[in-house]
């Protein structure tokens, strides 16, 4: 069979994509700065034709055997294409905007590495594979974040443990989804992981990546410090990938997942609104935006899963573009917090004003941006069903909703002390040209997604199974009430926000758990098994000290009263240690010990 | 599985202590010794490798050497079992021989020549331990070994060293009289000590459960000493005081792994999978090797020193051993003798490297590597490798053989085993990692105390600590003469930067770090082409009868 | 046989070589000078000599000079094996004077308690 | 006829003791080959001897025709085939040692053959009477050898030697008396018939008992009753040392080995539960008080005479265990023991002829300026330990074999226990001489007295400790290969 572009399959399956960028990871380090950028930007813009081509022949590729398990390098089905479409092109749109915020070649190596293992990790078809780069994952994001020293080390280090705990969990999960069910439960069935524990420790290992409440406190300690270019790319790939695995481990969703999103959608803008730094800000956003998809994968509707895979769609865009706006502003005045900033920044910077409007009005879903659409379709799926139903009214809706409106808020709060509140001093010029390009190719789409859904719509899963119309006066009104409630929202509680200031998160709680947890541990263990160390050391040094000092040794096992008479006898008998016995002794000996022997024997 | 009798295992324990001669005679001639050594291993290793593809397809290699005592022979046994071990070891021994001469001359060492033989010595040992087809027999080599490695141990002959070696003597000839203890026991319960695969007849029938018992306390706890199971461990991370290579070879491998190879032993050909359930010693084990490795890698991350660290580390490591062993299922088992090449492989690369940085730099602090990525830019990417493949990283090999520990552990219906696997591997990750990024992404001036070494939560972030003030070439650790010929560091007590070419240290010692590296990489990607996985799967084959 | 062990103990030269037997390990013990030491070992050996003879010994017996119409005799076999027993000792005493000169030409001394302290010095 | 020989093998050398000194009116320092030539001859008879235990089973033959149990038998089994073997290797291999190390004069080897012949008898002899006359003579000769060094300190210990041991020969007279007064007969075959008829729990019988063990108990030095010995051994002239610690107490021992074994006999052990496991009890104590007095020395010589008391100790528990795996073990313990124990002191006298050392702290980095025998030192003190597959392993493993299967677990325990602390020694002495700082070794103060007599170390000397290093190493296998042959078992008639 071939594929619609004529080139047959087997050329475009031969290896995986992720390899092949891999690859160009390895070799941009030792290339000039520009060759190396422009062959990460080709190599991740290639994924976008090479899915739509595989499109339209779904199937898997590259099944080979790995420790005696099948696993499918290759797997092309409307999930894995649209994740791999928007992946690709927008690494392509991140290592182009690094290219133009100075990140060095390393920098870059590391995030086009981090872009290859996220391509890879939404690519695959079985588990096993999964877990490969899942775990890959996070160790090329860590060093990303590492790269950029400083505050970003340790933060990148409590990131990669986080990482590596989730990333160990979701392997048990599979593991025992693989014990339980045997080898069926290892390749993509559609059947997800085995209720019960399995899906228990899937949904811990995935609720790290994708910031489940409890488990999240990671995005807004690390994204913020790290370049700002590298947070473009952080923000978009592993918390979207983990929203993927949460597809494939609960292909038919799980209320509790589903109340588990709706929840993380008012946690996080409650605490974006907190946020006074502005990509810490954006962080607690990811988190807020990935509930809405979490809520979509755990409602078990057609239309809301499509929903969750349009709006990681999305959201990748415009999130991705607030970062660089973000990052633009930061590279400018060299301040992260809003605060600080000073403010009045719009007609400085009008490119970056444009941008981070449209972005702005994606994210919280303003009517004719791409939010707008996907955001609707997972609220509506939401709306008016029997199931999300406590007290007669649907919770997850109202939670949503309750959420839409602080995403509003603390847009027009970014926008108001970036752009408008106070006026600038001293000169600043707009992002340069390609940092413009970046930003208003990003903008475009945005806003072009928002105005045409179609163009994704086509592209999302389930296609037939489910029907929503964009603009129904219901929806654009639901749009516009919110945008008016979150305006209003952020004029009667920004003296309240002000007032809180930044509240602490539960890493506030569990750092400190953890790091005197072990360390009390450690100095437990230390001791408990010092005694028996302790008893092998002294015997080693008794024995050594017998050996050198003898008669120290002797004096040392008499009774304090012999010990008078036992120096006297040192020095009025041979030998150093007076243990030597003369005739008479001996004989003295000798009698008692036949005496002993008689009495023994004759009893 | 048919015998065959053949002099190939006696040759693999006899070549190297033929070296050992070659090697006094030699001691004027450096070059000519050490050429005697590295002849040796590559013929010890030819021997031993040209044995594989008969054990693969079901021969044992038999030399017979008449009896040490009535009823218990004195044979050399080549089965699978025994071969997964010698094949490591052997194969090890040739990068590490390479790497002695690179890291002895580097540092100049007094006794080189007392290293190499008694270097030879325990591999002749440790050959033994692998083929001995009885307990006595491996009680035998067992305790040769341990008078083999006791001058590398007390190598410098300074105090420190004379003590560790005194402590070294004292735990593992405890450990050995404690098996000679079991095997007088198992001797008298069945007239017998030769290993059968799936366990000796009638060891647990003959007589009361409780005599079974103590016989397995016996065997399994004196080997356990070996295998450095706490609260039995503390020779190891004191044996650090040897030379690098050895703690890399003996103390990462040949020694320590004896101990669980004896385990393994006594698991599976003297009492055997269901006999070991059966008098339900397997489970109390397992438990005590979780709680060593828990415990044992809480306390890496506080050690300040790399080979201290390391040598947590192994004792961590080794008692992933010991669980798969101890939990008895076929897949547990698959797990844990893997793990005995791959851990063997990791930390191989991991002593190397420190040992290179000691060479270099004459830096053994964690907290005075700052930067020095910058310095030795191959070895410490060779670390950060071995690291992950310590935490259990895909692709490397320590994930295989966690893989396998995982499926086991839920097979024997203990999920709680599982999680502290991955505990623990999230351990590792926190115990090394600050290792890697200190030495890549922080600078002497700009590194934060590690907190859980000894500074606050989170760190003094940009505070310079104040053993970077006083003398600025840190670099040199301290050592008087301050030798300059490497250059560590630049006009302001920067580590130089060496570049990516290998100028960072001798090429003795950077290709066994990087040959070694390579195969714990190969080990994780391909396990099935890299033979070791084959053996393995052969041995529980044997033994329990179950493909895996 | 325990009747022998009973007329053992009425025997009064038991009693007597029980009674040597004492005399010579005190003499042994306590004596300080190396000489009476030795003249207590010969009290001990004789006092074995006399037990394993008189053990020989039977009520109105004559000596085992075989004549017609004579008996009943006593067992000569102790009297050989004493008469070789009393060579060794003889020899034996000989050996411990002739060693004890030698002893008093290095030390001067046959004291032995002072012996010891001379010797505790080199 | 065989047997005839076991008289012909005591005679030899008794009749060889006396040519030195009626040639010492023409000339001396002729008495070592008048030794080499009797003890060659002897090694002869011995072999043949053996050949005919090994065709016919036990051997025996009645002095002068006088026919058991009036005469005296001469007889030998399974117990003593090993000791006569060893004692003729051992006497041999001492006057390799001899011939330089000396003492050279005419009358040191007549003594040395007269104790030989001592040796020998007791070996052999069948008879409890002729067994204390044997056990006289070699201590009658024992002492003269011991007082042949050249300072008082060899006299005095070599008088504190004769009065312990004449006390505790007499005291085994005495037992033997009360065990004539019960059964009336000296043989010993004939002997333990009687006992059994007078019946093992009779009170002469027990007394015997009692004096008998006491007695030997002196003899052999076990714990507390091994006063003598270290004065013994660390003041005679090192070959002396060698002879009389590796066959002397050895002797002594296999003595007391023959009569619990065949005259009391393991049954007696039975029907007294309390006495055989006092006996036990003794040995197993005179193991660790061995090992601990041991650590505690500073001179190597005495050093390794109380590592005898704790081998001895040993060699007790496996009589008393008595049964025939034990037994063997303290058969092969008393052979490895004498191997090593001759040679650790024939090493010892060749450090102290070459470097003067003597003491331990002296023996540091030994090993460097005398690496052979350095080396075979150290072999064999490991063999001491017990580090396989040496002999000493093999004794240790089937006295503790029979310990288990006796049911002695507790006896099990000491002896592995024992394992570590000879260790704690041994390890020590070696550790000193390959780790100690080279150099101290006091090489000047060997020039200045002359490197004790200015005796120059022979290649025979060095040679001689090598092999014996070697061997004790070969014995391991060999040993367990002969247990069949020995036949204990019919020795001690289970």
């Amino acid at each position: 069979m071939t594929a619609t572009a004529g080139v047959p399959i087997d050329l475009l399956t031969a290896v995986p994509p992720a390899f092949i960028i891999l690859a160009v990871a390895l070799v941009i380090p030792f290339v000039p700065r520009r060759a190396g950028h422009t062959l990460g930007f080709v190599a991740s813009l290639a994924v976008v034709p090479w899915a739509l081509a595989l499109r339209s022949s779904p199937g898997t590729y590259l099944e080979t055997a790995f420790m005696g398990f099948d696993v499918v390098l290759l797997n092309i089905d409307s999930f894995s294409v649209v994740m791999a479409v928007i992946f690709g092109g927008f690494g392509a749109a991140a290592v182009a905007y690094s290219y133009y915020v100075e990140a060095s070649r390393l920098q870059t190596a590391f995030a086009v590495s981090y872009v290859g293992t996220s391509i890879g990790a939404v690519l695959v078809g079985d588990w096993l594979t999964l877990v490969f780069f899942w775990e890959l994952m996070a160790v090329t994001s860590t060093l990303l974040v590492w790269h950029y020293g400083g505050k970003a080390v340790r933060a990148g280090y409590r990131y990669a443990l986080l990482h590596g705990a989730g990333g160990s969990l979701l392997m048990s999960a599979v593991v025992l989804n693989y014990v339980q069910r045997g080898a069926e439960g290892f390749v993509f069935t559609g059947e997800g992981m085995a209720s019960g524990l399995p899906a228990v420790l899937a949904a811990l290992g995935i609720g790290v990546n994708v910031g489940f409440i409890g488990l999240h406190a990671w995005i807004p300690d690390t994204y913020p410090r790290p370049h700002i270019g590298a947070s473009v790319f952080l923000c978009a790939f592993t918390t979207k990938a983990g929203v993927y695995g949460l597809y494939r481990a609960f292909p038919d969703g799980n209320i509790a997942v589903a109340y588990m999103g709706a929840a993380m959608t008012v946690y996080g803008v409650v605490y974006a609104l907190l946020q006074t730094d502005m990509r810490r800000l954006l962080s607690y956003h990811i988190q807020a935006q990935v509930g809405y998809m979490v809520a979509g994968i755990g409602m078990t509707s057609a239309l809301a899963t499509a929903g969750s895979f349009a709006h990681i769609f999305n959201h990748i865009l415009y999130k991705g573009l607030l970062f660089m706006t973000a990052g633009v502003i930061v590279y400018r005045t060299g301040e992260n917090s809003l605060k600080k900033l000073g403010g009045g920044l719009w007609r400085r910077t009008p490119v970056v004003f444009v941008a981070f409007t449209v972005a702005a009005l994606s994210i919280s879903g303003f009517p004719g941006f791409n939010g707008f659409v996907s955001k609707g379709m997972i609220t509506s799926a939401a709306h008016k069903t029997d199931i999300y139903v406590v007290g007669g009214e649907d919770v997850l809706w109202w939670l949503m909703m309750v959420g839409a409106v602080g995403t509003f808020m603390s847009f027009v709060k970014f926008g108001y002390y970036a752009f408008f509140y106070g006026s600038y001093d001293g000169t600043l010029r707009d992002g340069n040209l390609g940092q413009k390009i970046a930003v208003s190719s990003l903008a475009l789409a945005c806003f072009v997604l928002g105005v045409v859904p179609a163009l994704l719509l086509n592209l999302l899963p389930f296609a037939g199974d489910w029907s929503y119309t964009t603009f129904t006066v219901g929806h654009i009104l639901e749009g516009l009430v919110l945008a008016v409630l979150g305006v209003v929202g952020f004029y009667v509680a920004r003296g309240a926000i002000n007032r809180i200031g930044v509240a602490p998160d539960v890493d506030a709680l569990y750092n400190p758990a953890v790091f005197y947890g072990t360390r009390v541990t450690a100095r437990a263990t230390t001791g408990g098994y010092a005694f028996v160390d302790s008893a092998a050391v002294r015997l080693a040094h008794v024995s050594a000290w017998t050996v050198n000092e003898p008669r120290d040794a002797v004096k040392g096992a008499l009774p304090s009263g012999a010990r008078g008479w036992y120096d006297k006898r040192v020095t009025s008998t041979p030998g150093e240690t007076g243990l030597r016995v003369g005739i008479g002794e001996t004989i003295l000996v000798i009698s008692l010990v036949l005496s002993a022997v008689l009495f023994v024997v004759l009893l | 599985m048919t015998e065959v009798e053949s002099l190939r295992p006696l040759a693999a324990v006899v070549v190297s202590a033929v070296a050992i001669f070659g090697i006094l005679a030699a001691h004027r001639r450096p070059n000519i010794r050490e050429a005697v050594t590295l002849v040796a291993a590559g013929a010890k290793f030819a021997i031993v490798a040209s044995m594989l593809p008969g054990v693969l397809d079901g021969t044992v290699y038999v030399t017979r050497l008449g009896e040490v005592v009535a009823g218990v022979p004195f044979v050399l046994r080549a089965d699978a079992l025994g071969l997964l071990f010698a094949l490591l070891a052997s194969f090890l021994w040739i990068p590490t021989s390479l790497y002695s001469i690179g890291y002895m001359r580097g540092l100049d060492e007094g006794n080189q020549t007392r290293y190499f033989a008694a270097f030879a010595g325990s591999l002749s040992a440790t050959m033994g331990i692998a083929f001995a087809s009885n307990l006595v027999v491996l009680f035998v080599f067992y305790e040769l070994l341990t008078v083999a490695t006791y001058p590398l141990v007390a190598h410098d002959e300074d105090e420190e060293a004379r003590a560790a070696g005194r402590k070294y003597l004292t735990y593992t000839f405890g450990g050995g009289v404690a098996v000679l203890a079991g095997t007088v026991l198992v001797f008298w319960v069945t007239g017998t000590v030769s290993f059968a695969a799936g366990g000796i007849e009638g060891l647990t029938t003959e007589t009361s459960t409780n005599v079974a018992r103590l016989a397995f306390l016996l065997l399994a706890g004196g080997f356990s000493v070996k295998a450095a199971v706490m609260p039995l461990h503390s020779w190891l991370p004191d044996a650090m005081v040897a030379p690098t290579p050895v703690s890399g070879l003996l103390h990462a491998v040949a020694v320590v792994k004896s101990g669980a190879f004896g385990v393994a032993r006594v698991v599976l050909d003297v009492f055997g999978p269901e006999a070991v359930a059966e008098i339900g010693t397997g489970l109390p084990l397992a438990v005590l090797a979780v709680f060593t490795f828990i415990a044992a890698s809480i306390i890496a991350l506080r050690k300040d020193n790399l080979k201290r660290r390391l040598a947590y580390s192994t004792i961590a490591q080794l008692s992933y051993i010991v669980m798969g062993l101890a939990l008895l299922t076929p897949t547990a088992l698959v797990g844990g003798l893997l793990h005995i090449p791959a851990h063997a492989f990791m930390k191989l690369t991991l002593f190397f490297c420190a040992g290179a940085i000691h060479v270099e730099t004459h830096t053994d602090d964690i907290s005075k590597m700052a930067g020095i990525g910058k310095r030795m830019p191959l070895t410490m990417s060779a670390f950060g490798v071995a690291s992950l493949g310590m935490a259990g990283i895909p692709l490397l090999a320590g994930f295989v053989s966690k893989w396998y520990l995982l499926v086991g552990s839920f097979d024997a219906g203990h999920a709680v085993f599982a999680f502290a696997l991955l505990l623990s591997g999230v351990l590792n990750i926190a115990y090394f990692w600050p290792i890697v990024y200190q030495a890549f992404f922080e600078t002497r001036e700009e590194s934060d105390e590690k907190p859980l070494v000894d500074a606050e939560l989170g760190g003094h972030w940009g505070k310079v600590p104040d053993h970077y003030t006083p003398r600025v070439p840190v670099a040199d650790g301290g050592d008087a003469d301050g030798e300059d010929e490497h250059s560590d560091h630049g006009a302001d007590g920067y580590w130089a930067d060496a570049g990516w070419r290998g100028g960072e240290t001798s090429p003795f010692v950077l290709v066994p770090i990087l040959g070694v590296c390579a195969c714990a990489v190969a080990l994780g990607i391909a396990p099935a082409t890299v033979y070791f996985l084959r053996v393995v799967r052969l041995i529980v084959e044997n033994v329990t009868g179950v493909v895996v | 046989m325990t009747g022998i062990a009973e007329s053992l103990l009425t025997q009064y030269y038991h009693v007597v070589f029980v009674l040597l037997l004492g005399i010579g390990v005190y003499t042994m013990i306590d004596a300080k000078n190396l000489v009476k030491k030795i003249i207590g070992l010969n009290v001990f050996q004789v006092s074995v000599f006399l037990f394993l003879v008189s053990s020989g010994y039977l009520e109105g017996a004559e000596p085992a000079i075989v004549k017609d119409g004579g008996g009943p005799y006593v067992n000569p076999l102790p009297h050989v094996l004493i008469l070789t027993a009393i060579v060794v000792g003889v020899s034996l005493t000989a050996l411990a004077l002739a060693l004890v000169v030698r002893v008093y030409q290095e030390y001067g001394t046959l004291d032995e308690e002072h012996l010891q302290e001379v010797m505790s010095d080199d | 006829m065989t047997d005839a020989l076991l008289g012909v093998v005591i005679a030899v050398p008794v009749l060889a003791s006396v040519v030195p000194l009626i040639a010492s009116f023409w000339r001396d320092k002729i008495g070592w080959y008048v030794a080499l030539i009797a003890l060659s001859v002897n090694a002869f008879i011995v072999a043949s001897i053996v050949r005919g235990f090994l065709n016919e089973g036990r051997l025996s033959h009645e002095v002068g025709g006088v026919s058991v149990p009036y005469g005296i038998e001469l007889a030998l089994d399974g117990l003593s085939v090993p000791i006569l073997v060893l004692v003729a290797l051992v006497s041999l291999g001492t006057l390799v040692y001899t011939r330089n190390a000396g003492p050279r004069s005419n009358s040191f080897y007549s003594g040395y053959l007269l104790l030989t012949a001592g040796l020998i008898g007791v070996t052999v002899t069948g008879d409890v009477f002729n067994l204390y006359v044997f056990i006289e003579i070699t201590g009658l000769t024992a002492y003269a050898l011991i007082a042949s060094g050249d300072d008082g300190r060899s006299a005095y210990a070599a008088l504190k030697y004769l009065i312990a041991g004449t006390v505790g020969a007499s005291l085994y007279l005495i037992g033997i008396a009360y065990a004539f007064v019960a059964t009336g007969t000296l043989n010993m075959a004939d002997l333990s018939a009687r006992l059994a008829e007078v019946g093992h729990s009779d009170t002469l019988v027990l007394t015997s008992f009692a004096f008998v063990v006491a007695g030997l108990g002196v003899k052999v030095a076990l714990f507390p009753l091994h006063t003598w010995q270290p004065d013994a051994y660390s003041s005679a002239p090192y070959g002396v040392a060698a002879y009389v610690s590796a066959l002397v107490s050895t002797v002594s021992a296999y003595a007391l080995g023959r009569l619990v074994l065949t005259v009391y006999t393991p049954e007696f052990l039975v029907s007294n539960p309390v006495v055989s496991s006092a006996l036990v009890y003794f040995g197993a104590l005179s193991i660790v008080a061995g090992s601990v007095l041991a650590v505690l020395q500073t001179d190597v010589r005495r050093l390794l005479a109380y590592s005898s008391v704790s081998q001895f100790g040993l060699v007790v528990v496996a009589f008393g265990i008595a049964n025939p795996t034990s037994v063997f073990g303290g058969v092969v313990t008393l052979f490895g023991h004498a191997v090593v124990k001759g040679s650790l002191f024939f090493a010892a006298g060749i450090f102290a002829y070459r470097l003067g050392v003597t003491r331990l702290d002296e023996y540091e980095g030994l090993a460097r300026k005398m690496p052979y025998t350095g080396a075979a030192f150290a072999v064999l003190a490991l063999t001491l330990v017990g580090v396989p597959p040496a002999v000493g392993f093999v004794g240790k493993w089937y006295v503790a074999l029979g310990a288990v299967r006796a049911g002695e677990t507790s006896v099990a325990v000491v002896i592995f226990a024992s394992t570590l602390l000879t260790l704690m020694y041994v390890a020590r002495l070696v550790d000193r001489m390959y780790y100690g700082a080279a150099g101290t070794g006091t090489s000047e103060t060997a020039v200045a007295d002359g490197g004790t007599g200015g005796v120059c170390v022979t290649y025979g000397m060095v040679a001689l400790v090598v092999l014996a290093a070697i061997a004790v190493v070969v014995l391991g296998p060999v040993a367990s290969a002969v247990q069949e042959t020995l036949a204990l078992g019919e020795v001690l008639g289970t």
